[in-house]
């Protein structure tokens, strides 16, 4: 029963889906959206949501950070001069390259350029591979030395700081605020481990566009699955440019 | 009611014995409570009563057989008003009101008694300064201030005494306090109410409250024959805590004496009140408290001393006024191989322990 | 077929990617040549300062966010404001929990 | 026109339910599973959250019966810790987080605004799956186990001591999680860019406004819980310490960050149910809702605040007292908006004209239920006498107002309320009355002498308790079975329904939503034209003069 006010005043809409119906609309236009616009809007507004709802579950782990580097600022610094700034410089800079490919591959989507966006986003893949493999490598070094946090947990390169080069002529930590350390790296697993999730997802997902990108899937005038995987790609990025200076880079001098 | 079964009588007579609507009032911040309280459960009725008879008298009157068509209002800026700036000064009287509660709840007074409690899976040990020891029960004078310092050795605890109107969480690694002084001699019931594993509904005790008199029979009677702050002094040599906490010149450590509730300075340079929170910090993390004009050398005791141990060190080292004790202490390590000293020691200082009605520091 | 209006707008010459980029290297180099300079409490704000630019950079212009929706762009205004809170509540707590004897 | 009910529906003896509808469209299992249809998501919903909310309901009522005698005599302490632990499990994340919103709310908000779907039909789909992953990963949990640790998973406890599936629920709360956040996002993104031509932000219906303020709180606030139940599953499975006061974390910590998003997550059930109630109301009365702009700005108000009052659970946990004013303060100022909407919802009876089906003595019910509910979290955020109330019978009584009295009250109004649309189909009328009294007094038999035990001092949580407790107790396991009668009794005449229900056509309450606008049950794509909003919300001057176009056209092509 629709009544007949309805009818009337609806008359531009109903021509509208009528229009639909014909396929005066391109096809990636969803059924329930009246216009490109209007599904535009709305996609690219729930990309935005869903990396709000990411901010704050990064965020949770920042605050849990925050408070602790401040109580236990010592043994934040001694953790600190545990990570090879080195490394993850290379890291950054590797994760930063990575999103300015991604960005050059969204745009040769846009401009139709389906073999640049390909290269492009198999650098991006490569770039982000990279970082993993680096991640992996010091990973593979805490490991090493003991210092994933658990029963097997060392404190040795913090009470005898000789021992370990990468300590070597630092002042030995009373034993108190050597254990410490421990939540540290607690923090430094649980942060960069689920920034390491996050990326393995996105080189999931960006495997799944390559596949499509080949048969032309971005590069005829709808972009916007590209367009949403590479904010999720650069809000990684930015978490990666947070991560860096608060894990690796305290009290350098 | 001559038919009834007696198996029901049998019932009825149990559960109405010691029913009760309201819980007793035993403690001075009691009635204070139960006046706010009161006047929430008074503003509630209130506003409830509106409501109910509002929707109830439109309910009535507009029916639709009485009301057939309805007239459209779209709102009234006045009333509106009326019923947000109500409430909202109401809640706000009872903010105010709770807050000068909560605060006096949780500010214990200056001369208020000292016990210590420590929750574990699944009880309550009381601890004494005079020495005696309680488990699931907890003695305590009429009339006196009594503040409770507590502390858990693994999860979240809470101790609750509803009588007192009284509750606070005993968390791991740190101290919190509560106080109260009860007014009416009697037993009334201790809760744990933090849900803290399996036997949590057994964490219960009983709060015992005796008379002035009564207390210090009882506290005559149950001691154990070593005070908490013996008890603290002889972990104090057995740990040789003196080696360095002493008072030659050539001390590498501070003189603890006159430390409990003096402000110190810390090499961090920051400035602390050295009250139980602090003495335990010091204890079990020490490097992060060291006074200035020391090196921080001291090596941490975490995981060496129970909460226990560490509750008879304070109390000890709250009762060392003298450098004299100090060097009681000392010579007492010194002239006992370690271990052996137990009683000895307790009997050498036996002299110089405060007695139970010396534990409330001036 | 006309080109959809929002897509054409949102097309962004990728020199002003190549610009970000090259401030997002700088800024790396910038923040670890800031750590090695002993600032004191000004270390981490430095740090923290940096990276929030850096973030910036990225969120404004290779997230498009410039180029977005008002409600995008007071969606992000929105949660910033919700985590400030986040973050200025715990601190209360445990700045205030030493203030006085308790 | 001065009968005693509103009910219009159209001549049984010629009345044919359409034969084109959603759940005619298309036939078969897959169809099922595999739509993107927002009413079809939706019911899939209301099948599942049914089965979750028995399934808790049964732990319920085990909880009761053990509480029946002081001694510990139904099970073993243990038992007892795991059905406590798993009934606020299953009630909260998956019967009362996702009840309104993903049933009513799937299945109404895109009709309401006038929309074909929800924004993202297909992570429409994927939440319900996700829900149910969680959903069958927390049953998995309970059957192999359980969990032991209470719904509030606190630390060390749940780190440490305990033996039980805590990683397995905490992932199963994760995985809903997510379910819950794209829920929210897609109401949210479906709201902003969905609405019909005409249906401005003031023209809404309430219910979309309150489900707008709840997809918030849901956005914003869920991957907190998540970041904290991620840290939980990580310190237990790998031991890495962040919350271990052994080594020095901070295990209140993990508190302000469960609370950030468990606060706010009452605010999550309870204010899609407000919004059925303004519905309900309103169409009841015939009028349009008291202070439209209030009520909807109180909703946003609720969400808005509702983010910053999470510690007044903590209040004698040993946060800093400061925190405690500042906390208490911001509860005081939250609990205002929903005493203005229920000031708002008696006077919009003033001058109505008010019958009495079943959703509408729901909804009383709901407001009287819902009243001392929230005055009595008035007494738990005031810091003063949350000392004495806190983590006692007080508060597991408090928020069962709040929760069963006023969201589960709610939700059952809105399936009555909205089981004609859904069904094309009546409820029959005089039982599900009879229901809803009965659930009425059972409810405050249950759970109003809880209000007294708590006063008294009795912890929750308890499997055995002083003996003196013991008649309050009788009362309440009284009250759950009768509780329980109310709430078999819809199941079992809904059910009936659905075959011999009368035919509702399209409008049988004379509501003026735009989801009555259509047939029901409503076609796939909600409308055959698109719908324009030339009215205000609850406009029912606008709905006469349509119906009576409507006879006019009737009696012209009749003659």
């Amino acid at each position: 029963m629709q009544d007949s006010a309805v009818v009337a005043q609806g008359a531009r809409n109903a021509a509208a889906m009528a229009d639909h119906a014909h396929g005066g609309h391109p096809t990636y236009l969803l059924h329930h959206f009246n216009s490109v616009e209007q599904q535009a809007d709305a996609s690219s507004f729930a990309m935005w949501l869903f990396l709000l709802t990411e901010v704050m579950f990064f965020g949770g782990m920042f605050v849990v950070y925050l408070i602790y580097r401040n109580w236990y600022y010592p043994a934040f610094v001694a953790g600190s001069r545990q990570l090879n700034v080195a490394l993850g410089g290379i890291n950054s800079a590797l994760l930063i390259t990575s999103s300015f490919t991604m960005t050059l591959a969204v745009w040769n989507a846009r401009m139709r350029r389906k073999g640049g966006m390909i290269l492009c986003l198999v650098l991006t893949f490569a770039l982000g591979a990279v970082f993993l493999g680096v991640k992996g490598a010091e990973y593979k070094e805490k490991f090493e030395k003991h210092h994933v946090p658990g029963e097997h947990y060392s404190l040795q390169s913090f009470l005898n700081p000789d021992s370990d080069p990468a300590a070597a002529g630092t002042r030995p930590l009373p034993l108190d605020e050597a254990r410490h350390t421990e939540l540290f790296f607690s923090l430094y697993f649980a942060m960069t481990g689920m920034h390491a999730l996050h990326m393995i997802i996105g080189m999931g997902l960006m495997a799944y566009i390559l596949f499509r990108a080949r048969g032309g899937a971005y590069t005829a005038g709808h972009t916007a699955f590209v367009e949403y995987f590479g904010m999720y790609w650069h809000f990684v990025d930015i978490v990666w440019i947070f991560l860096f200076p608060l894990l690796y880079l305290i009290n350098r001098h | 009611m001559s038919h009834i079964s007696p198996v029901i009588w049998q019932f009825l007579v149990k559960w109405m014995t010691n029913f009760a609507l309201f819980p007793p009032e035993a403690s001075k911040i009691a009635p204070q409570m139960d006046a706010l309280y009161f006047f929430m459960v008074l503003v509630s009725l209130i506003g409830l009563t509106i409501v109910v008879l509002l929707v109830i008298s439109f309910s009535i009157l507009y029916n639709r057989k009485r009301h057939p068509v309805a007239v459209q209002i779209e709102g009234s800026t006045l009333l509106e008003a009326t019923w947000t700036i109500i409430p909202l000064g109401l809640f706000l009287v009872m903010f105010v009101w709770g807050a000068l509660i909560y605060f006096r709840v949780f500010t214990p007074p200056a001369n208020a008694m000292n016990i210590y409690v420590v929750g574990k899976q699944w009880m309550w040990k009381v601890e004494h300064p005079g020495g005696q020891h309680e488990i699931n029960a907890l003695h305590v004078p009429e009339g006196r201030a009594v503040q409770l310092t507590m502390i858990s050795q693994d999860v979240f605890h809470s101790l609750s005494i509803p009588a007192f109107r009284v509750k606070r969480e005993a968390i791991p690694g740190r101290y919190t306090t509560v106080w109260f002084e009860a007014t009416t001699p009697g037993t009334y019931h201790l809760f744990c109410t933090q849900y803290c594993g399996t036997n949590h509904s057994q964490m219960t005790g009983d709060v015992v409250v005796m008379t002035q008199e009564d207390y210090r029979k009882w506290l005559a009677s149950s001691t154990s024959g070593e005070s908490l702050a013996q008890n603290g002094e002889r972990l104090f040599a057995s740990l040789s805590c003196a080696a360095c906490h002493n008072t030659r010149p050539d001390a590498r450590g501070p003189s603890l004496a006159n430390v409990y509730g003096a402000k110190l300075t810390l090499s961090s340079g920051g400035a602390v009140i050295a009250d139980e929170a602090y003495l335990r910090e010091a204890i079990l993390n020490p490097s992060q408290h060291i006074t200035q004009g020391y090196a921080p050398i001291m090596p941490t005791y975490q995981g060496q001393i129970s909460e226990e141990g560490v509750i008879a060190l304070i109390e000890y080292i709250k009762h060392l006024d003298s450098d004299y004790r100090v060097e009681q202490t000392l010579t007492t390590t010194d002239m006992l191989p370690e271990g052996e000293g137990a009683t000895p020691a307790g009997k050498a200082s036996a002299g110089n322990a405060p007695a139970a009605k010396g534990m409330v520091k001036p | 077929m006309s080109e959809p209006r929002e897509q054409a707008e949102h097309i962004v010459s990728p020199w002003i990617y190549a610009a970000v980029y090259l401030a997002l290297l700088a800024g790396v180099a910038a923040t670890i040549a800031a750590s090695r300079m002993n600032l004191g409490i000004l270390n981490p704000i430095l740090a923290l300062s940096i990276a929030f630019a850096q973030a910036a950079l990225v969120t404004v212009y290779s997230m498009h966010l410039k180029w977005s929706t008002k409600l995008n762009k007071l969606s992000v205004g929105a949660c910033a404001f919700i985590y400030c809170f986040l973050i200025a509540m715990v601190l209360l707590d445990y700045t205030s929990r030493a203030w006085g004897q308790w | 026109m001065s009968t005693s009910t509103i009910v219009r529906l159209p001549d049984q003896s010629t009345a044919r339910i359409p034969k084109d509808n959603f759940i005619t469209r298309e036939n078969g299992l897959l169809s099922w599973l595999l739509t993107r249809d927002h009413k079809r998501i939706g019911i899939l919903y209301l099948i599942s959250i049914t089965f979750f909310f028995f399934i808790g309901g049964a732990l319920a009522g085990l909880i009761r019966l053990e509480l029946l005698t002081p001694q510990t005599d139904l099970m073993a302490v243990d038992t007892y810790n795991k059905v406590f632990t798993m009934h606020g499990v299953i009630m909260i994340f998956f019967f009362l987080v996702p009840s309104v919103p993903a049933t009513l709310g799937n299945f109404f908000l895109p009709m309401m605004i006038g929309a074909k779907d929800l924004a993202l039909p297909r992570v429409n789909l994927l939440s319900w799956y996700l829900y149910m992953a969680g959903g069958i990963l927390a049953l998995y949990a309970m059957i192999t186990g359980g969990v032991d640790t209470g719904w509030t998973f606190t630390t060390p406890l749940s780190t440490h001591y305990v033996n039980t599936n805590v990683i397995t629920t905490g992932l199963a709360i994760f995985i809903a999680g997510f379910s819950s956040i794209f829920t929210g996002l897609n109401f949210i993104v479906t709201i902003h860019k969905m609405r019909a031509p005409g249906m401005t932000w003031f023209r809404l219906p309430l219910f979309v406004w309150a489900n707008y303020a709840a997809s918030i709180l849901m956005v914003l606030g869920t991957p907190v819980l998540a970041v904290a139940l991620v840290l939980v599953v990580l310190e237990r499975a790998f031991g890495i310490g962040v919350f271990d006061p052994a080594r020095g974390g901070d295990p209140l910590l993990f508190q302000h960050l469960f609370w950030f998003y468990s606060h706010p997550a009452v605010y999550i059930m309870i204010l899609p149910g407000m919004g059925v109630i303004s519905e309900v109301i309103s169409t009841f009365s015939r009028k349009r809702v008291f202070g439209y702009t209030a009520v909807a700005f109180s909703s946003v108000a609720i969400a808005v605040f509702g983010f910053f009052v999470w510690a007044h659970h903590m209040f004698i946990m040993g946060v800093s007292n400061y925190a405690v004013l500042v906390f208490s303060l911001l509860t005081m100022l939250v609990a205002v908006p929903s005493a203005i909407k229920i000031f708002n919802w008696t006077f919009t009876l003033y001058k109505g004209s008010i019958t009495f089906e079943t959703p509408i003595l729901y909804a009383f019910g709901f407001m009287g239920l819902f009243t001392i509910g929230g005055m009595t979290g008035v007494f738990l955020g005031t810091s003063g006498t949350d000392i004495h109330l806190t983590e006692t019978y007080f508060i597991v009584a408090h928020f069962h107002f709040v929760m069963v009295g006023g969201m589960l009250m709610a939700f059952l109004a809105g399936i009555h309320f909205w089981w004609p649309k859904m069904t094309g189909r009546m409820y029959p009328e005089k039982i599900s009355q009879f229901a809803a009294v009965v659930t009425f007094i059972g409810f405050n038999l249950t759970f109003f002498p809880q209000f007294i035990l708590g006063t008294l001092g009795m912890p929750r949580r308890y499997a055995s308790y002083p003996p003196e407790f013991q008649i309050l107790n009788v009362f309440s396991t009284a009250g759950a079975t009768i509780l329980g009668v109310g709430y078999l009794l819809p199941i079992l005449y809904l059910t009936w329904s659905l075959r011999y229900g009368a035919i509702a056509g399209d409008n049988p309450w004379q509501a003026t939503g735009l989801e009555w606008q259509s047939q029901s049950p409503p076609l796939t794509e909600n409308f055959t034209v698109m719908p324009v909003m030339d009215h205000e919300a609850y406009d029912y001057e606008w709905l006469e003069q349509q119906q009576e176009r409507e006879n006019q056209k009737e009696v012209a092509s009749a003659g």
